[in-house]
């Protein structure tokens, strides 16, 4: 095994009150900062712009975004696909890294799995607002309705619907099972009536039973357990929207592993976005240690590698099938109309992620920062890359087009990022970021052992 | 009343009104105003072995209440099966036969339709939905379960009337033996719990 | 038991009946979503939105009653085009002035019939069954095929003021496309108004099938109605 | 979706001041396939004289087209059997008169056309509901009518006359059941090799 | 061996001990492996295309072992775990085979025109053919195949070469995240050249990931059950922890499912896509008879090991782990049959070559198998201090 010296997952010297204090204060005793007030109020902003932008789109229809045919997918499957991606690391952390019993995960979990939560919540609503009629949206459930239809079976984007819909149920039991021990914390440390009553009522009346305990802990385990596959799952159905379509470009195989693989990189890289500001705003660098960045840094370098095996792999493939169609639409993504973007891609998450083989990059929070957001912005133009070019040519030159996304299509975008920002701020300020049964008894554990 | 880590450890041992009330509750074990005699303890290892000595005393209603999961406490106070993976596997099994059914019955069934000359039981493409919804009825009967199985939600617990029992969720070890046990005197319960070397004991009302 | 001060001294946050109102709620809040769930589908198919056996107002109280139970006219006298074409059409002025030329002419009901054919202006009477623009319906297949006006129209011969008598939802329309023998009959009772399907409704069903011509392996496919 | 931009046959639509979806189609112009280039077949006419003859065969599918398309839109007031005594008459409506009479089993075949087409005092034109084909038919069943009514008997071969299987001239049509009112009773019509 | 006043672990670090019933082991898989490739060779003179076409599919087998062992040990160093080191003295061995493997790949070379329709060059002029024609042909073939089992090889033996002298063992993690990516790119084509091109229009981006699961799946199978086996016969007692056999079944579970998962993402699309050039695979693999072998590789690779690997009493109890593992090592022979024999018999069709080349490879197999197992411990020395601090 690696003899390298091992950095810390939590700061030496903390006890439970300590670790208690330290977690429910950032909620309960902090003021409202200046910084938490502006931020906040920046994503409040984006997220009007974004209600805005879909305010018009509702009264107006989906034409006032760029897509038309033969490119009918634009922005919105891009950013759909783009969002839950990202909701995968935290499911990733907190069920996989559980099961693997990495208890440096215990640390990041918390907000890693709301970072799940609020991404899906992005990610539902850009099919919802591409439905055209988003108010019928319930005609994708199987209920005995007027028509006498049921929903199509062999149609991805339904499997999507029930991949989507089960993923953010099964994410929010699991964050809500977590949080409620933590509730109790809260509720018993609250100052005043109010909040006392609101955390009282979440906390379910948990009272640390230790029968409570044990059939918690294997609820949670299990919940764990079914997360992994869902995993696996969510981001497949997702790559079938497009793999079951015989369209070149989509119509490839590889694409569910391949999905799955840049929706974790994608994932970690908003870990990290998320994980390195917050430690350092309200001093949890005790813990969310270096230990934690270099980690999430090597996931994202393994999975940068998968999603590059993957383009190797398409572009061996288009050669060695010997397709007309496919060979012209690899040569059209690297040297046609939308090339920047793709040379962007490989550059932001073949290229990029090399950095991370280096050690003194992977510790330094500050790189690690800059690398994960160019990969966020490398995996948008992936994404980008895979619903734009593949639509844009099709196989009749007569109907080959050029997308670009209007001013709606880019305020819906960065709105969604407000949408999630405000979300993110506000949870920040209501639950405890990190979960605090699990620090205390990750601190007991690690007090034992070095006693 | 917000925790001060500040406070002396130990406070006075404060009767409880029931007790007050109940002239004898030494003879009378099913009083309906007492719940327990409740003990409290700074470490988790100390609870541990409080628990397992109560119940090798024989006392078998016994409950204990920590603000992390620690690991062999259920099982020192009799509680070792849990039956949680089995309403998960239920859950499952029953998810699995919805979805599928469902769309078994929908697709070649009560609706035919050729779309793209597959089969009407094109099994592959029910393969994704099936398995969603068997994690998610999976995920749901977990849950459910547990929280059933739990007796919550809950808001009102006689535990909570015990003295610092605020401290339970944060950095407190309780061991509460109840009244309801066959075994159950107040003054030797009492008196056991004072010999695990608690630094409070108190009693606990209904 | 306690008062509340004391309770919350000891950390006690609820009173008893909190474990009521939680358990209520926990099940209640399920079922106020099955249950408004169940409002609306409910509602959906309730006549106040489907309009069925609701008289629509018109311009003219027509009453098919009268022209077509009393007067016995045939429904193509003023639907000429329903055995050709997809829509059955509706009379002009003119059809209305064939008869009211001489007799009501002064009735004070008609004015508006009146005045129409002077001014040429349509009168502007109000669609009764509204199909969704999706929906390619073809009055003239169905008439040839050994659909009864009444099969989907009721029995107008009737209705003092014309209603719907059927939702006219898919579900409705697949109803008839799915099992159609159930719904045939022959030929020349198709604007009967008098027609009752005979007991062995089925055997005459089948024998019309082929009779007729109907196919009924492309009946419930989505390009038979949708185009 | 459910309203589409585009329009129902007669729809409302507020482009044109008369909100009339539906046009007329402007004066003098001829919609295609509809040129009518053949006098007697469209309006019973050759020159200014009333066609004598039929444009087409007369057979029995065109009976029975004329049939039922005579009780459709004639026998409201000329009554099933020609009499003039329908239903519309007997609500106010002027009396026709019968096809019975002298004058009209005179009249030649265009005269029933043309008026069809054109309308006859108090008759409006039916030119809008009658095609010109059903014109004919209509006008081959009044004949059929008349003769019905006033048959010589030399038009029956006398050996079927003797042997019964057929009626003698003059005696009531009654092939279709009919009910007091003179409306068909819904048996079906006999059946055409086409039907 | 019963008597000495050791633990349990100290006997397996005797070498001496246990090398002797090894070496037992080793001659008798020579045995088996030369009765074997003797039947075989007579076999070759009876229906030469049979010898091929039995060869590929068994040499697929073996070698596929050979690699995921090495896969299995590089994972392990990277990531750690109790599972991998358990099983990492067994898998070093297994994978120093690789040099055979390659030897043993000269007759595929051999049988190229018996095996490969697209070695005789008929095609290269067709149409969707002129890439595949600069691709698949025998001197870029047998090119690749040297320069995947040099390559390997170096890694296996670098990493053997560490471990065993505990010598420049920070260098461990980098050279086995530089081999893993090494095998990637070398399996990507590998699995094309060997058995993708058994149909040439045949083409499947995710294949590579199908291929190299099965090797892994296999390898751990094999690995895992060769443990249990070795807890009894050298009475290691609990010199592996429980634990251990439980993060192997979890292993185990996990690559299961793995497995499953890319085998039917690969199938869902093809089947959904439905074009001629990719559900040629499958036409033939799902007719004729070879359905019922997918439906037994749907069972024995995934249903059952899935349905078992889900009780942790089956985990936890090693001979139950090892009977789940043999269902999963006999289910993966299948799937290397299953892959091979329906491009060349459109009906169900089982020769008994195809059992003496599976025994002749596997005896040579096992035999330097043996051989590298009997030089040093059976366990790695971290096994324990992973044990006293669990």
């Amino acid at each position: 095994m690696s003899t390298e010296v091992q950095e810390p997952i939590v700061a030496p010297g903390y006890d439970n009150e300590s670790v208690t204090r330290k977690i429910t204060d950032v909620v309960l005793t902090r003021p409202v900062h200046r910084g938490w007030l502006g931020g906040f109020a920046i994503a409040f902003l984006l997220l009007m712009m974004f209600n805005y932008a879909v305010a018009w789109l509702l009264y107006k229809g989906i034409g006032v975004w760029g897509v038309n045919i033969p490119v009918a997918w634009g922005f919105a499957i891009t950013n759909f696909v783009w969002w839950i991606g990202i909701g995968h690391a935290g499911t990733f952390i907190s069920a996989i890294l559980l099961l693997l019993h990495q208890d440096w995960r215990t640390s990041i979990n918390r907000f890693a799995e709301a970072m799940t939560l609020f991404a899906v919540a992005c990610a539902g609503t850009f099919p919802l607002l591409h439905l055209g009629r988003p108010w019928v949206f319930y005609w994708l459930l199987p209920y005995p309705d007027t028509m006498g239809m049921w929903p199509q079976w062999r149609s991805a984007l339904v499997w999507d619907v029930f991949a989507v819909g089960t993923y953010l149920t099964v994410s929010l039991i699991f964050w809500y099972v977590g949080l409620v021990p933590d509730l109790a914390t809260m509720r018993d440390r609250a100052r005043s009536k109010f909040l006392q009553l609101i955390y009282g009522v979440l906390a379910l009346g948990w009272r640390g039973s230790a029968r409570h305990w044990k059939r918690f802990h294997v609820a949670y385990l299990l919940l764990a357990g079914l997360a992994t596959p869902l995993v696996l799952s969510v981001h497949s159905v997702v790559s079938t929207d497009f793999a079951i379509a015989i369209v070149p470009g989509w119509h490839s195989t590889i694409f569910p592993p391949y999905f799955v693989a840049g929706a974790i990189f994608s994932g970690f890289a908003m870990v990290l976005t998320l994980a390195i500001p917050i430690r350092k705003y309200y001093h949890l660098e005790d813990f969310i240690t270096i230990k934690h960045l270099e980690n999430s840094a090597m996931v994202m370098l393994a999975t940068g590698l998968m999603v590059a095996h993957g383009y190797l792999t398409e572009g061996f493939m288009s050669w060695y099938s010997d397709d007309k169609f496919e060979i012209y639409l690899t040569l059209n993504r690297m040297f046609g109309p939308y090339a920047p973007a793709y040379w962007l891609l490989v550059t932001c998450n073949v290229i990029v992620p090399q950095a991370i083989w280096f050690k003194r990059i992977r510790t330094n929070p500050a790189g690690l920062f800059v690398i994960a957001l160019l990969i966020q912005i490398g995996m948008w133009t992936e994404r980008y890359v895979i619903v734009v070019t593949s639509l844009h040519r099709d196989f009749m030159t007569s109907a080959w087009a050029i997308f670009h996304g209007t001013r709606w299509d880019w305020m819906t975008l960065i709105g969604s990022l407000g949408l999630f920002a405000t979300l993110f701020f506000l949870f920040l300020r209501v639950l405890p970021a990190i979960s605090i049964s699990e620090m205390r008894d990750l601190v007991h554990k690690k007090a034992k052992a070095a006693a | 009343m917000r925790a001060n880590p500040d406070r002396p450890a130990v406070r006075p041992y404060r009767a409880s009104r029931a007790h007050m009330n109940n002239q004898s509750p030494t003879t009378d074990h099913q009083s309906p105003a007492l719940h327990g005699v409740m003990a409290e303890f700074t470490q988790p290892e100390q609870l541990l072995s409080a628990a397992q000595r109560a119940y090798a005393a024989g006392y078998r209603k016994l409950d204990a209440y920590t603000p992390y999961s620690v690991e062999g406490l259920a099982e020192a106070i009799g509680f070792c099966k849990t039956r949680v993976p089995l309403v998960t596997l239920i859950g499952g099994i029953i998810g699995a036969l919805t979805a599928y059914v469902m769309q078994w019955y929908s697709a070649a069934r009560d609706y035919p339709l050729n779309v793209g000359g597959r089969p009407l039981h094109s099994w592959p493409a029910f393969v994704p939905i099936t398995f969603e919804l068997t994690v998610l009825f999976a995920a749901l009967a977990a849950f459910i379960g547990m929280l059933w199985m739990n007796g919550l939600p809950r808001p009102y617990h006689p535990v909570f009337n015990a003295p610092e029992f605020k401290l339970a969720s944060q950095t407190r070890f309780f061991l509460c033996i109840e009244a309801n046990d066959p075994r159950f005197n107040i003054d030797e319960a009492r008196q056991f719990l004072q010999g695990l070397n608690p630094i409070n004991v108190s009693e606990v009302e209904k | 038991m306690h008062s509340r001060s004391d309770a919350a001294d000891m950390g006690q946050l609820f009173r008893k009946r909190a474990n009521a109102i939680a358990r209520l709620t926990v099940v209640g809040i399920p079922l106020i979503i099955i249950g408004v769930s169940g409002c609306f589908y409910a509602f959906a198919r309730s006549s106040f939105w489907t309009k069925v056996d609701a008289p629509v107002e018109q311009p003219v109280p027509f009453s098919h009653k009268h022209h077509v139970g009393d007067d016995g006219i045939d429904c193509r006298y003023c639907h000429t085009s329903v055995e050709n074409s997809a829509f059955a059409g509706v009379p002009p002025t003119e059809t209305c002035m064939t008869c009211h030329s001489q007799i009501w002419k002064d009735a004070p009901v008609l004015q508006p019939v009146r005045d129409s054919w002077q001014t040429g202006a349509p009168i502007k009477w109000v669609r009764v069954h509204d199909l969704p623009d999706y929906v390619y319906f073809d009055h003239s297949i169905h008439v040839n095929k050994g659909v009864g006006c009444a099969t989907c129209h009721g029995q107008v011969n009737e209705m003092p003021l014309t209603f719907k008598t059927q939702e006219l939802y898919m579900r409705w329309c697949l109803n008839c496309h799915r099992h159609p023998q159930q719904f045939l009959r022959p030929k020349s009772e198709v604007v009967s108004m008098d027609y009752r399907a005979p007991s062995d409704q089925l055997t005459l069903g089948q024998r019309l099938l082929k009779q007729n011509n109907v196919h009924t392996a492309g009946l419930t496919d989505c390009y038979t109605c949708h185009r | 979706m459910v309203d589409q931009q585009h329009l129902k046959p007669l729809a409302e639509d507020g482009f044109f001041s008369d909100d009339r979806g539906s046009r007329v189609p402007p004066a003098h112009t001829v919609a295609r396939g509809q040129l009518r280039d053949d006098e007697q077949f469209y309006t019973g006419k050759i020159g200014s004289d009333l066609a004598a003859t039929f444009p087409m065969p007369v057979t029995r599918e065109l009976l029975n087209r004329g049939r039922e398309r005579f009780d459709i839109y004639c026998a409201v007031c000329h009554g099933y059997t020609g009499n003039g005594d329908g239903m519309i008459v007997q609500r106010g409506f002027p009396q026709p008169p019968s096809f019975h009479e002298q004058r009209l089993r005179d009249a030649p075949i265009g005269h029933f056309v043309d008026v069809i087409t054109n309308g006859y005092g108090v008759m409006y034109s039916y030119a809008s509901r009658v095609a010109p084909e059903d014109r004919w038919a209509i006008a081959a069943y009044i004949r059929a009518l008349q003769l019905s009514q006033h048959a010589p008997a030399s038009d029956a071969d006398p050996a079927t006359w003797q042997n019964g299987r057929a009626r003698p001239p003059g005696a009531p049509k009654s092939d279709s059941p009919r009910n007091s009112d003179g409306r068909p009773s819904g048996r079906p019509l006999p059946p055409s090799t086409n039907d | 061996m019963d008597g000495l006043a050791v633990g349990p672990y100290h006997r397996v670090l005797m070498t001496d001990a246990v090398s002797p019933v090894i070496k037992r082991w080793q001659t008798r898989a020579l045995i088996i492996g030369v009765i074997a490739a003797i039947l075989s060779f007579i076999g070759l003179f009876l229906n030469r295309p049979q010898f091929f076409h039995s060869y590929l599919f068994a040499w697929l087998f073996w070698s596929g072992l050979s690699f995921g062992a090495l896969v299995l040990v590089m994972m392990q160093f990277l990531t750690g775990g109790l599972w991998g080191l358990a099983v990492r003295r067994l898998s070093i061995a297994a994978f120093m085979t690789l040099p055979l493997m390659a030897i043993l790949f000269l007759p595929v070379l051999l049988g190229l025109h018996d095996i490969y329709g697209w070695s005789n060059g008929a095609r290269a002029e067709a149409e969707g053919y002129h890439h595949k024609a600069q691709y698949l042909n025998a001197p870029f073939f047998t090119a690749r195949a040297i320069i995947y089992f040099v390559m390997l090889t170096v890694f296996g033996v670098a990493l053997r070469k560490r471990m065993a002298e505990h010598r420049d063992v920070r260098a461990i993690p980098a050279l086995s995240a530089g081999g893993l990516i090494v095998y990637v790119l070398c399996m990507n084509f590998a699995s094309t050249d060997w058995v993708m091109s058994l149909d040439p229009v045949w083409y499947s981006t995710v294949f590579v990931e199908v291929f190299a699961s099965g090797q892994f799946l296999a390898a751990l199978a094999l690995m895992t059950a060769l443990l249990v086996l070795f807890t009894y016969q050298f009475s290691l007692g609990d010199a592996v922890p429980v634990k251990a056999f439980h993060d192997l079944g979890n292993m185990l579970l996990a690559f299961v499912i793995f497995w499953a998962y890319v085998a039917f993402a690969q199938f869902l699309i093809i089947w959904s896509g439905n074009l001629p050039k990719e559900i040629s695979w499958y036409l033939p693999r799902s007719s004729g008879g070879w359905q019922w072998f997918a439906l037994a590789l749907m069972l024995g690779q995934f249903l059952l090991p899935f349905a078992l690997l889900l009780s942790r009493t089956a985990k936890r109890r090693p001979r139950s782990l090892a009977i789940i593992c043999i269902v999963i090592v006999l289910a993966n022979v299948l799937m290397n049959f299953w892959f091979v024999a329906p491009a060349f018999h459109p009906r169900v069709y089982v020769h008994s070559l195809d059992f003496t080349e599976l025994l002749a490879i596997g005896g040579f197999w096992f035999a330097l198998f043996f051989h590298f197992l009997k030089q040093r411990p059976l366990l790695p020395i971290e096994l324990t201090e992973e044990h006293r601090n669990a």
